[in-house]
């Protein structure tokens, strides 16, 4: 009853297999078209959540934001693809030409991969890894390289400020990331997406309620992971001028921005993944609920950035060892005895 | 720390702060979609200088006596004139260099004969400087559509041509706001028009 | 609250002959100082307990054609009393001591005389151009005979 | 503040401005940094300099009006009160109750609005966006207000030597009454949002300290001496115009940091915003102008008037040689000498901090280089 889109997977998976052609040339198929839905679905939130963005920080300022393009503006993205993909690409004479052209790319690639193992819904997710929250944070570290490249390439004394500051503040945030997680794993006793999710079946297990301060914790090491407010230093305009991506314009500075909504997207949905249950919801098909959910996450890191003002780049750090560290740590132990 | 904080106060605010964005969120916006809505400019506000002519006969208020020049910071406006036959000034050509004007008006005010005002019309943007510099047609054109009422006179102004410079600085210029009795004794013309 | 009777005895008495008080067409506390004695004027009255005045507010130059006089303008935050100290340069390469040592405000208002007067100020930490153009070579433009390059005396508009 | 290690580390320069987001106006501050801390910072202005003294010895009285509007256009209408205020000394002009009225409220809705400006670009350069949008919305209101009187909404060119030049329109009372009655709750809040937000406090606690004898060393003035602990305001102190009828405390702060810096303005808008509401009751009828001969000749004369405007003590000391034109126009602002002590207070201490430090001094750059 409740449109499953598993169902119709399914039902695509025997019609193709049923054509007869050798094992592996199915295999590849699916995979194709599984990654083909991902990557389909992630241009799609990536232009949703551009919009989103703009008209909830102008209602939060009492503006309206975007107006012209289409009814409130809900071609805005779109027209600011079309203008960075037409506008010229300059790539200034003094710079690092090859570090300066692969930058982008393993920031874009690098969030994108990390797609492969979100459970979007009932026995919807392209791979379900084993070890699937350690390849997640794994992959997503790619993109401090990418801002030291981004910010030692562009041959420019404020990317480089930039780079330096965005590395240390990354490296620095994913200590209590982790660790905020593992309280959960601890609970569930298995690192794969689906088997987090299946441990919350009822809302009660939660692990929100389960592991209310972890939920926190994640939160605020995770606004800090994506650079956005109240730790948005890398491109603290008022100082540094856009910090790292100062040099880039065109196509190249549109995967920086597209890869920071992703990054946005993607750590949203890790904690609905591990914190509210994943696509675990009482009317709405499963996957309309993952979406849901992360959108509201989304939601209240987008609130912290048009509410706050900004650290300072030593302030930051030290917020989070001697502040957030010490308490993930103080949660792992309570995890600890919690889930023996 | 930096900052040794007490947490809980520090939260609330944290909290706080949040409660008064999310608050703003719900509220109506206060921003105009500018070319569809407009803003009803007051009636006061100075924007383009514009020659008012006589309903009637149609032709110019102004007799050159030259005061809004004398009173014009920034020597916008460009008069020629030349004595006519009956001792008068005629007016030749009357130009404002809109590109130098700081639209403060002062002419407004240092005009006895409400022949020059500045109307709410600010939409006159264009792509060459030397189109900003308007002649006495356009100022006249732009002019036609402007209300004003005419400064009630005791005695009709024989507006002798040697004018000495009499910059009127005082009483309310546009004719809709209510005017003070300021008498200023001007040898020329005669003026008076209480509130 | 010293009234400007106190005040100008006070200055008068430290230095006899350099100082003279001089009446203002709106009345207020105004003394001529002979040029020499400024660093030791200002020492005196910013530190001496009756005056106290350390505030300085502005320092002004005036061109009147037969030579130049720099105007210095002082009140007290303890007092609230304020003076008006007026001393004389003469017009072409005058020379005066800085008293950015004795208040360290003074010292851009004095650049800026500098700069735009072509008054010498002896000891002054820092005497470099800030207001006018880097290749500024018309020299010091407020004096009163000045005639830059492409300088246009707004017109006279007559009858 | 951390000492960076004993070992080489080579310094290198950075031009913050001329064209940098963070400096009002057009600022160029050469800082010679060592990883974050900057060793020192030497402003360099003149970028906006237009001579406007060398003018105004050309023009009439009536004439330097528009000028002084854009000597500090964020808060004309006090450059045109210090103005029309040493005019009047010199000539020795009456001014009438009601334009006298008509000049306080303009003046404390002008501070109010340099206040929010402050508020508001102050909150930006700390990374929070949206007070800035508040605060521009209040300033709109107050913006329709004088253009509902003058017709201009930023050179006023409102005030004439011995009075105003317009009297206000019927809808300025009930729209002014009602900013007045609401400008409370909208202050609560920016403070909602700023004032103990542990973010904010943590940018602003015990950084860019700009203590009492700098500042009395300098010159600094109005929020930035008031800021370290010295009770000076030029309204209560060399008292002019009739502020001694309006009841209004003077608010202090302790340190002299920034955030005292930021309260002590912001305490200073819900002065202002008393003083604008006793004014609106108090306003008599009456003329609007002193009588006086259309052309303003001031006898021989030499006056340096002083008011206290947003930015501190604004000076306009002007010699008047008896013809229709000032012999010799001098303004002072307070910006010069906040300006003037970046260099002492800027070593040891952070760019961001330096950042934070400019903003809270409130400095507009046209004020500095005339």
């Amino acid at each position: 009853m409740r449109l499953e889109l598993s169902s119709l997977l399914k039902v695509i998976g025997d019609w193709i297999s049923s054509l007869g052609l050798p094992v592996w040339l199915v295999d590849l198929i699916e995979m194709c078209g599984a990654a083909a839905m991902v990557m389909g679905m992630a241009f799609l939130i990536i232009l949703f959540l551009v919009w989103w963005e703009r008209k909830l920080s102008g209602h939060f300022q009492q503006r309206l934001g975007p107006m012209r393009t289409g009814w409130h503006g809900w071609l805005q993205t779109i027209a600011d693809g079309i203008k960075l993909f037409q506008k010229e690409d300059i790539i200034p004479k003094t710079v690092d030409r090859k570090v300066f052209y692969w930058a982008p790319v393993i920031c874009f690639a690098s969030s994108f991969a990390a797609f492969a193992c979100l459970p979007w819904g009932k026995n919807l997710w392209p791979t379900d890894l084993n070890i699937g929250i350690l390849y997640i944070f794994a992959i997503t570290t790619f993109v401090v390289i990418s801002l030291l490249m981004a910010g030692w390439s562009s041959n420019n004394k404020y990317a480089l400020l930039g780079g330096m500051r965005s590395a240390a503040q990354i490296v620095s945030y994913e200590v209590p990331l982790t660790l905020s997680v593992l309280g959960v794993i601890v609970a569930t006793q298995s690192l794969s997406m689906v088997a987090i999710v299946g441990a919350q079946e009822k809302v009660y297990n939660w692990f929100i309620f389960r592991q209310p301060l972890g939920f926190l914790i994640y939160l605020i090491a995770a606004t800090a992971e994506t650079n956005r407010a109240p730790f948005d230093i890398p491109e603290a305009e008022q100082e540094l001028v856009a910090g790292f991506n100062i040099e880039y314009s065109g196509m190249k500075f549109a995967m920086f921005f597209m890869a920071e909504f992703l990054n946005l997207f993607l750590v949203s949905a890790v904690a609905v993944t591990l914190f509210l249950g994943g696509w675990h919801g009482p009317f709405l098909p499963s996957w309309l609920w993952f979406l849901l959910k992360a959108f509201f996450i989304v939601f209240v890191i987008i609130w912290f950035k048009w509410t706050y003002p900004r650290l300072r780049v030593d302030q930051l750090m030290e917020f989070c060892w001697k502040f957030l560290l010490p308490l993930a740590f103080l949660n792992l132990i309570v995890a600890g005895f919690l889930f023996r | 720390m930096a900052y040794d904080l007490p947490v809980l106060s520090g939260i609330k605010n944290l909290l706080i702060g949040l409660w008064v964005t999310l608050r703003h969120l719900f509220s109506h916006a206060v921003t105009l979609q500018y070319p569809t809505e407009r803003w009803p400019m007051p009636e006061r506000s100075r924007g383009v200088v514009v020659l008012l002519s006589n309903k009637e006969t149609g032709d110019l208020n102004c007799t050159a006596c030259m005061l809004c020049a004398k009173a014009c910071p920034c020597a916008a406006i460009m008069i020629e004139r030349h004595r006519g036959d009956d001792k008068k000034w005629k007016i030749d050509s009357f130009s404002v260099d809109n590109s130098i004007c700081c639209y403060c008006g002062l002419c407004e005010e240092a005009c006895n004969f409400d022949a020059i005002k500045l109307t709410p019309k600010y939409e006159f943007s264009t792509y060459d400087k030397p189109s900003l510099t308007y002649d006495m047609h356009r100022l006249q054109e732009l002019g036609r559509d402007v209300a004003y009422t005419p400064r009630v006179r005791k005695t009709p102004a024989a507006a002798t041509p040697a004018m000495t410079a009499t910059t009127e600085a005082g009483g309310a210029s546009t004719p809709m706001a209510p005017r003070t009795a300021t008498e200023t004794p001007t040898n020329s013309s005669e003026k008076g028009g209480s509130a | 609250m010293a009234d400007s009777g106190t005040i100008i005895r006070l200055l008068v008495e430290k230095f006899p002959s350099q100082v003279e008080a001089i009446e203002l067409n709106p009345k207020q506390t105004a003394v001529q100082i002979d040029p020499r004695i400024v660093v030791a004027f200002f020492e005196f009255i910013k530190t001496h307990p009756d005056l106290k005045m350390a505030y300085l507010s502005s320092i002004s130059g005036v061109d009147m054609t037969t030579n130049i006089d720099i105007v210095y303008f002082l009140s007290s935050i303890e007092y609230k009393h304020k003076l008006t100290v007026r001393t004389k340069v003469n017009r072409k390469g005058g020379k005066i001591d800085t008293i950015s040592t004795v208040i360290k405000g003074a010292n851009w208002f004095e650049r800026e005389i500098w700069e735009l007067f072509g008054v010498e100020f002896l000891g002054h930490p820092n005497l470099t151009q800030f207001l006018l153009p880097d290749d500024w070579d018309e020299g010091p433009p407020m004096l009163r005979d000045w005639t830059g390059r492409n300088f246009v005396k707004m017109p006279e508009i007559g009858g | 503040m951390r000492e960076p290690a004993a070992g080489y580390s080579e310094e290198f320069e950075v031009n913050m401005g001329p064209q940098h987001p963070s400096t009002h106006g057009v600022l160029r501050l050469l800082l010679r940094m060592d990883g974050e801390i900057i060793k020192n910072a030497e402003p360099h202005v003149g970028y906006l300099h237009r001579a406007i003294e060398k003018i105004c010895e050309n023009r009439t009285y009536p004439q330097c009006i528009p000028l002084l509007d854009r000597f500090e256009y964020v808060t004309s209408m006090s450059t045109e009160e210090v103005f029309c205020l040493a005019a009047e000394r010199i000539a020795a002009i009456e001014v009438p109750e009601r334009a006298e009225y008509l000049r306080i409220i303009m003046l404390e809705l002008d501070r109010i609005a340099s206040h929010l400006i402050f508020l508001g670009t102050f909150s930006l350069d700390l990374g929070a966006i949206t007070p800035f949008l508040y605060c521009i919305r209040e300033r709109e209101t107050i913006m329709d207000l004088f253009e509902m009187t003058c017709g201009q909404r930023l050179t006023y060119n409102y005030i004439r030597v011995g009075g105003v030049s317009q009297d206000i329109p019927e809808q300025f009372l009930p729209l002014a009454r009602k900013f007045v009655d609401t400008f409370q709750h909208r202050v609560d809040d920016y403070e909602a949002l700023l004032t103990e937000n542990p973010i904010f406090l943590a940018r602003t606690k015990n950084v860019g300290i700009v203590n009492k004898q700098v500042c009395l060393d300098y010159g600094a003035s109005g929020p930035v001496l008031r800021a370290a602990g010295v009770e000076w305001d030029l309204r209560r102190d060399d008292p002019y115009s009739i502020y001694d009828r309006f009841k209004f405390e003077i608010p202090t702060g302790t340190v002299g940091d920034v955030w005292d810096r930021y309260m002590v303005r912001v305490r200073e808008l819900r002065q202002s915003n008393e003083i604008v509401r006793q004014a609106l009751d108090q306003l008599p009828t009456g003329d609007i102008k002193a009588k006086m001969k259309p052309l303003f000749k001031p006898p021989v004369g030499e006056v340096y008037a002083r008011i206290e405007n947003s930015r501190g003590e604004m000076g306009c000391h002007i010699i008047s040689d008896g013809s229709t034109k000032p012999y010799r126009l001098k303004l002072r602002g307070g910006s010069f000498c906040h300006t003037q002590l970046i260099p002492e207070v800027a070593p040891g201490i952070m760019i961001a901090d330096l950042v934070a430090m400019f903003a809270s001094l409130d400095v507009i750059l046209p004020e500095v280089d005339r």
